[in-house]
């Protein structure tokens, strides 16, 4: 085995421990020494690394994933593969998968959010599906700060920046505002796309002797050691050690996509993957050991966009934009057309082995020789040790108090105005979601619906999680998190079909942390068994702190749906004079991690809201029936700021109309209460009756006016009057007016 | 009717514009890539949005130095249709098929909604079946709409009566004179930054943009059946 | 081998939002004196040996290609490299 | 009162996506001497007279805000004006 003449040896790396700078662990190295037979060189330290970083392998997260359910019968594809699969009937299915991409966006705001969607799209189309849409989950500090708007704005235009540049509808998402993001934002993105069963790829490296080949962007030396950064906490000198940070090109992926899906439609196709997280190293020793093959490559033919690069920095470069695929012997000239007619790539750089190695030669020698399963299988597995950390008890034992509220419009508006609950437009509005003219329901409403051409259902899609109610108590906002998003496809008039996560946390290695993740886990499997909606597919990031103070723990959902029929879109304005308006489900005093705690006390403490998953359950299932049946006109959950502020946004979109309601019950609750399981429904007057049918713990609140006006009373009398316009223009008004003020 | 899609590296709406010729409109329709060199055959060219070249370097720069683009240039001189919109509205200007050009938006951002357009002139190929003055809703998406042009073409567009279409109400992006999109002097190449093929279907987005299709069609049957 | 440096920019007619907006942020955290931002194009193009005249060659590149001369103006600098 | 022109490019290592797709499509139509092309922002900064040190000014704003020191590196010439 042979080194480059400036690279450590193998007994220099052992002996002054320069595997921990690459983030293993002595035991760590250890094993790589057993599973190799002898020390591993420095190239083969560098794959051990990566491939062994929480980022490829999730060794610490492995037992939690173990809590999700996973199957279904609607499930054609769980995790395990670039994206999961869900069966939507007529021989198409659903496509999907969200990822972080945090650290990078910490340190370069709009490169990290733009590669991290370029990202999450190649995990799609490597499974051969055509992407139609992208959401994505977003987490900042409070805007009050110049490098918070900063990161802010920069992450937006970034998103922007690659999907409306590869012609992708941004069609939905969430973003929340907490203190705990500001020096660690979050930034998830979820691609779904659509695909026929027959054309669904693997990313194997089957029948020996077929032919590895590199298509895609050129190999630099960026996000050299990219898993394992994102697998350590930030510091203050982070930033300075990032020195090659990527760079995404998004017209390169549109060509790569284009001649991808042209690609798969050949049977000289065997496997395609991409080369994400660990470049070539990731895709080589992980289709390999999914086919139970070797696979060898000759690095002097991987296309180079630096000179002078090691074999280590070649396997280890975080490069975007690239796919390594495996043809049949003796197609790779079919292949190379449909490239070329792209300009793209496409090299044969290897061959499939019977040995089970990798095995890389550069400069004509062997530089390393790795059995492929010891990289993508036989990294070790942590349980790590969880302790319920101090706060939980005691926001356990808290009673469920009303925050004191003096002045109820105030109030309303107050939270109209809180970034989190704020309109979202100044975002949306930067975002293409009507490219590709499937859009049935673009950003604004609960879940956006996107048409499937040449049928007549549609798909609807949400990104979901209250990280207060989480860090408040992780169980139960687990819970939430998965029946929220679930009220969001209900409303739109789907059935959800399963979701994918991405669990930001921060340290595991703090057992309060762990535990954080553990516990968030159990709510979530418990809600997605309650709910049908298995877990297909995610990702796991972790180390989410900034100099020690870690973020919420905020797994974020993502959900699709399915809506049966176009007939059945439901969106959340008003519709129509007269309408009756509708209040399903039971307001408790609950507003532990609510909007209107946070407002008044300056931070949240308690209970989160509790969370009934049979009643939820069932109440979903009577929703969607009534909406079926076409007798709603329009459908709304409540969910941050309460009743109030549900009814508020059913508003904002309607032109012309307004609410006369009569809630019950002590005022404040009445209106901010967080309660689960809530929604807020119009019904046409003449089928009310039907509608009860169906609904049954349905409460007539009031009707729809003709006066834009919004007029709230309680049982001491009225509560809150104003026209629609003064709560839209602080609804609207509150982001850009946070962005224009001064740091 | 047969149209042609132009497609280049990067665009993006040619399938919008595809399937509203084909699925709205319901007259024949092909893509057509950017090495072709011939648009025979064709009785109207379609250049449509998306992001050409990734709007690398500048908006349609690159595009137009595609080998499509000299066909189309021909294509143009002998009087047949050309409809650009946004990217393609680009693409129009920096060949030189329509003057001016388009600059970045005002407040620099790139912009996705429905806007208000009025319709100014309903006499071309392109609008007779819209009602002069008529406000119709059609979406935008594009961070660089921005149309610019010198006082003196400004004048002349004015004088032939070359500006198609205006913003009604807000100009969203600060162009000049609010226009959407302009029209060639010899009437018969349209460029603009709104998405009527956006606009085909209610479902997703209105129907307001499919009157502009038609009156292709009309234009184009009238003198059929007349020769 | 030629290195080439040409600079395009905005011609003086017309406006230009983003030196506006970096104006702007400028003045707003402290930096008066910043009377005026005009924000242009930089590109380094390196050409090989050729027969063809280079300055003819970068002259027809920027006119055809790389610039837009009904908004912009463009100068180059022509070194060895 | 001082005229500043500021250089700002992408570091070597960094991905250049625009100047390598320039570079392409030059070569397509016929210039294949062009080996190289990296795309930068060229700006021209009007300075008033000012007590402050003007070098100082400048390397600040550059820093701060007028490039990402993550990916770019600039430079700069002070002329008067
Ligand atoms: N980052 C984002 N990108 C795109 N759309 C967004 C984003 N954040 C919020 N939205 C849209 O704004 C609307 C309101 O979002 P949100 O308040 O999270 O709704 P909900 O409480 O119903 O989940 C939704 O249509 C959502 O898709
Ligand atoms: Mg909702």
């Amino acid at each position: 085995m042979s080194t480059t003449k400036f690279e450590p040896s193998p007994e220099q790396i052992k002996e002054q421990r320069l595997y921990a700078d690459m983030g293993m662990t002595d035991a760590e190295f250890d094993l790589a020494i057993e599973k190799l037979g002898r020390i591993p060189n420095w190239t083969e330290t560098g794959l051990f690394s990566v491939m062994w970083s929480e980022h490829c392998s999730y060794k610490k997260s492995k037992p939690v994933l173990r809590k999700f359910p996973t199957k279904g019968p609607q499930v054609l594809q769980g995790p395990g593969e670039g994206a999961g699969i869900v069966d939507i009937g007529d021989e198409q299915a659903v496509v999907f998968k969200m990822e972080s991409h945090n650290h990078p966006s910490a340190i370069e705001p709009y490169q990290g959010a733009a590669t991290g969607v370029g990202g999450i799209i190649r995990d799609v189309f490597s499974m051969g599906a055509r992407p139609i849409a992208m959401l994505n989950s977003l987490r900042f500090g409070e805007l009050k700060s110049a490098r918070g708007k900063y990161l802010f704005e920069e992450v937006v235009a970034g998103i922007a920046g690659y999907g409306n540049c590869i012609g992708i509808p941004t069609v939905g998402g969430e973003i929340g505002f907490d203190p705990c993001y500001e020096g660690n934002p979050l930034v998830n993105a979820m691609c779904v796309g659509l695909i026929d069963h027959k054309d669904i790829q693997k990313g194997v490296a089957a029948g020996v002797g077929n032919t590895v080949m590199y298509v895609g962007a050129k190999t630099g030396r960026d996000g050299i050691h990219g898993a394992t950064f994102s697998s350590e906490e930030l510091t203050e000198d982070t930033e300075e050690s990032r020195s090659a940070v990527q760079v995404g090109d998004p017209f390169m992926e549109k060509l790569l996509l284009e001649a991808c899906l042209e690609v798969v439609k050949s049977d000289a196709l065997v496997g395609i993957q991409d080369m994400g997280a660990a470049g070539l190293t990731s895709s080589s020793a992980e289709m390999a050991s999914k086919a139970g093959t070797g696979v060898e490559m000759n690095l002097d033919l991987v296309p180079q966009r630096e000179t002078n690069m090691t074999a280590y920095e070649m396997m280890l470069s975080e490069s975007q934009e690239r796919m390594l695929i495996v043809v049949k012997a003796g197609r790779e000239e079919e292949i190379k057309a449909i490239f070329d007619k792209y300009d793209l790539d496409a090299v044969a750089v290897g061959r499939v082995t019977d040995d089970k190695m990798l095995r890389l030669i550069h400069n004509g020698e062997v530089v390393a020789e790795v059995l492929a399963d010891a990289l993508a299988e036989d990294a070790p597995v942590y349980n790590m040790p969880d302790a319920e950390p101090a706060y939980f008890a005691e926001y356990q034992a808290m009673e469920n108090v009303e925050p004191k509220v003096v002045d109820y419009k105030e109030t309303l508006t107050a939270l109209l105005k809180a970034p989190t609950i704020a309109s979202k437009e100044w975002v949306y509005d930067q975002y293409d979601y009507q490219v590709r003219t499937n859009t049935v329901v673009a950003p604004g409403s609960d879940a956006a619906v996107l048409r499937v051409r040449g049928t007549n259902k549609g798909l609807a899609m949400t990104t979901d999680c209250n990280s207060r109610y989480i860090y408040l108590d992780p169980t139960t906002g687990g819970k939430i998190a998965v029946a929220e998003a679930a009220r969001n496809i209900v409303c739109s008039g789907g059935q959800p079909l399963a979701i994918t996560d991405c669990l930001n946390f921060g340290n595991p290695e703090r057992p309060e942390i762990f535990w954080q993740i553990q516990k968030s886990a159990d709510g979530i499997a418990e809600a997605c068994l309650a709910l049908d909606a298995p877990v297909i597919g995610g990702n796991v990031s972790m180390y989410n702190e900034r100099s020690g103070e870690a973020v919420y723990p905020t797994p974020t959902i993502g959900m699709v749906g399915l809506v049966k029929d176009l007939a059945h879109v439901t969106t959340q304005e008003v519709k129509a004079a007269g309408d009756v308006v509708y209040l399903i489900g039971e307001t408790k005093t609950e507003f532990g991690g609510s909007e209107l705690q946070k407002l008044v006390e300056g931070g949240i403490s308690g209970k989160a809201p509790s969370i009934d998953l049979t009643v939820e359950a069932a109440r979903q299932k009577a929703i969607l029936e009534a909406i079926q049946a076409g007798l709603v006109q329009s459908a709304h959950d409540v969910s941050e700021g309460g009743v109030a502020v549900a009814l508020a946004e059913k508003t904002f979109a309607a032109n012309g109309l307004g609410l006369d309601i009569t809630i019950p019950g002590s005022a404040t609750t009445a209106l901010f209460a967080e309660s689960q399981s809530r929604f807020v429904l119009t019904v046409k007057e003449e089928n009310a009756a039907a509608f009860e049918a169906f609904v049954k713990d349905a409460t007539k609140i009031g009707s729809v006016t003709a006066d834009a006006t919004i007029k709230i009373n309680g049982e001491t009398g009225l509560l809150v009057e104003g026209t629609v316009e003064e709560f839209r223009s602080a609804w609207k008004g509150a982001i850009p007016c946070l962005l224009k003020s001064e740091a | 009717m047969k149209f042609a899609v132009l497609v280049f590296p990067g665009s993006n709406c040619d399938i919008d514009m595809y399937h509203a010729i084909k699925d709205e409109l319901g007259e024949e329709v092909e893509y057509v890539w950017h090495t072709a060199t011939s648009l025979e055959g064709f009785d109207g060219v379609l250049v449509p949005g998306g992001f050409s070249y990734g709007d690398y370097l500048r908006c349609g720069a690159m595009a137009n130095q595609s080998n499509i683009m000299t066909a189309l240039k021909e294509f143009a001189g002998q009087g047949k249709p050309v409809l650009g919109v946004c990217n393609g509205f680009q693409i129009l200007t920096e060949a030189g098929l329509l003057p001016g050009a388009l600059i970045r938006n005002k407040n620099l951002k790139f912009m996705c909604r429905t806007v208000q357009l009025k319709v100014e002139n309903n006499n071309s190929l392109f609008t007779n079946q819209y009602e002069a003055g008529e406000v119709i809703n059609i979406p935008i998406a594009h961070g660089e709409g921005n149309y610019y042009c010198d006082e003196e073409t400004l004048t002349e567009l004015k004088a032939n009566n070359q500006i198609a279409f205006t913003y009604e109400g807000e100009n969203p992006n600060g162009s000049l004179a609010d226009i959407a999109g302009i029209i060639n002097k010899e009437g018969n190449v349209l460029g603009m930054m709104p998405h009527p093929e956006r606009a085909a279907n209610e479902i997703v987005g209105g129907a307001d943009g499919l009157k502009l299709f038609k009156s292709i069609v009309k234009q184009w049957r009238e003198q059929h059946v007349n020769n | 081998m030629k290195k080439v440096k040409i600079y395009v920019t905005l011609k003086e007619s017309i406006l230009d939002p983003q030196g506006s907006a970096v104006q702007g942020s400028l003045q707003k955290i402290g930096y008066n004196e910043v009377s005026d931002v005009r924000i242009g194009k930089y590109l380094e193009v390196t050409i090989s040996d050729t027969d063809r005249d280079v300055d003819t060659i970068v002259k027809e590149m920027c006119e055809k290609v790389l610039t837009n001369t009904v908004i912009e103006k463009y100068r180059y600098e022509i070194e060895e490299a």
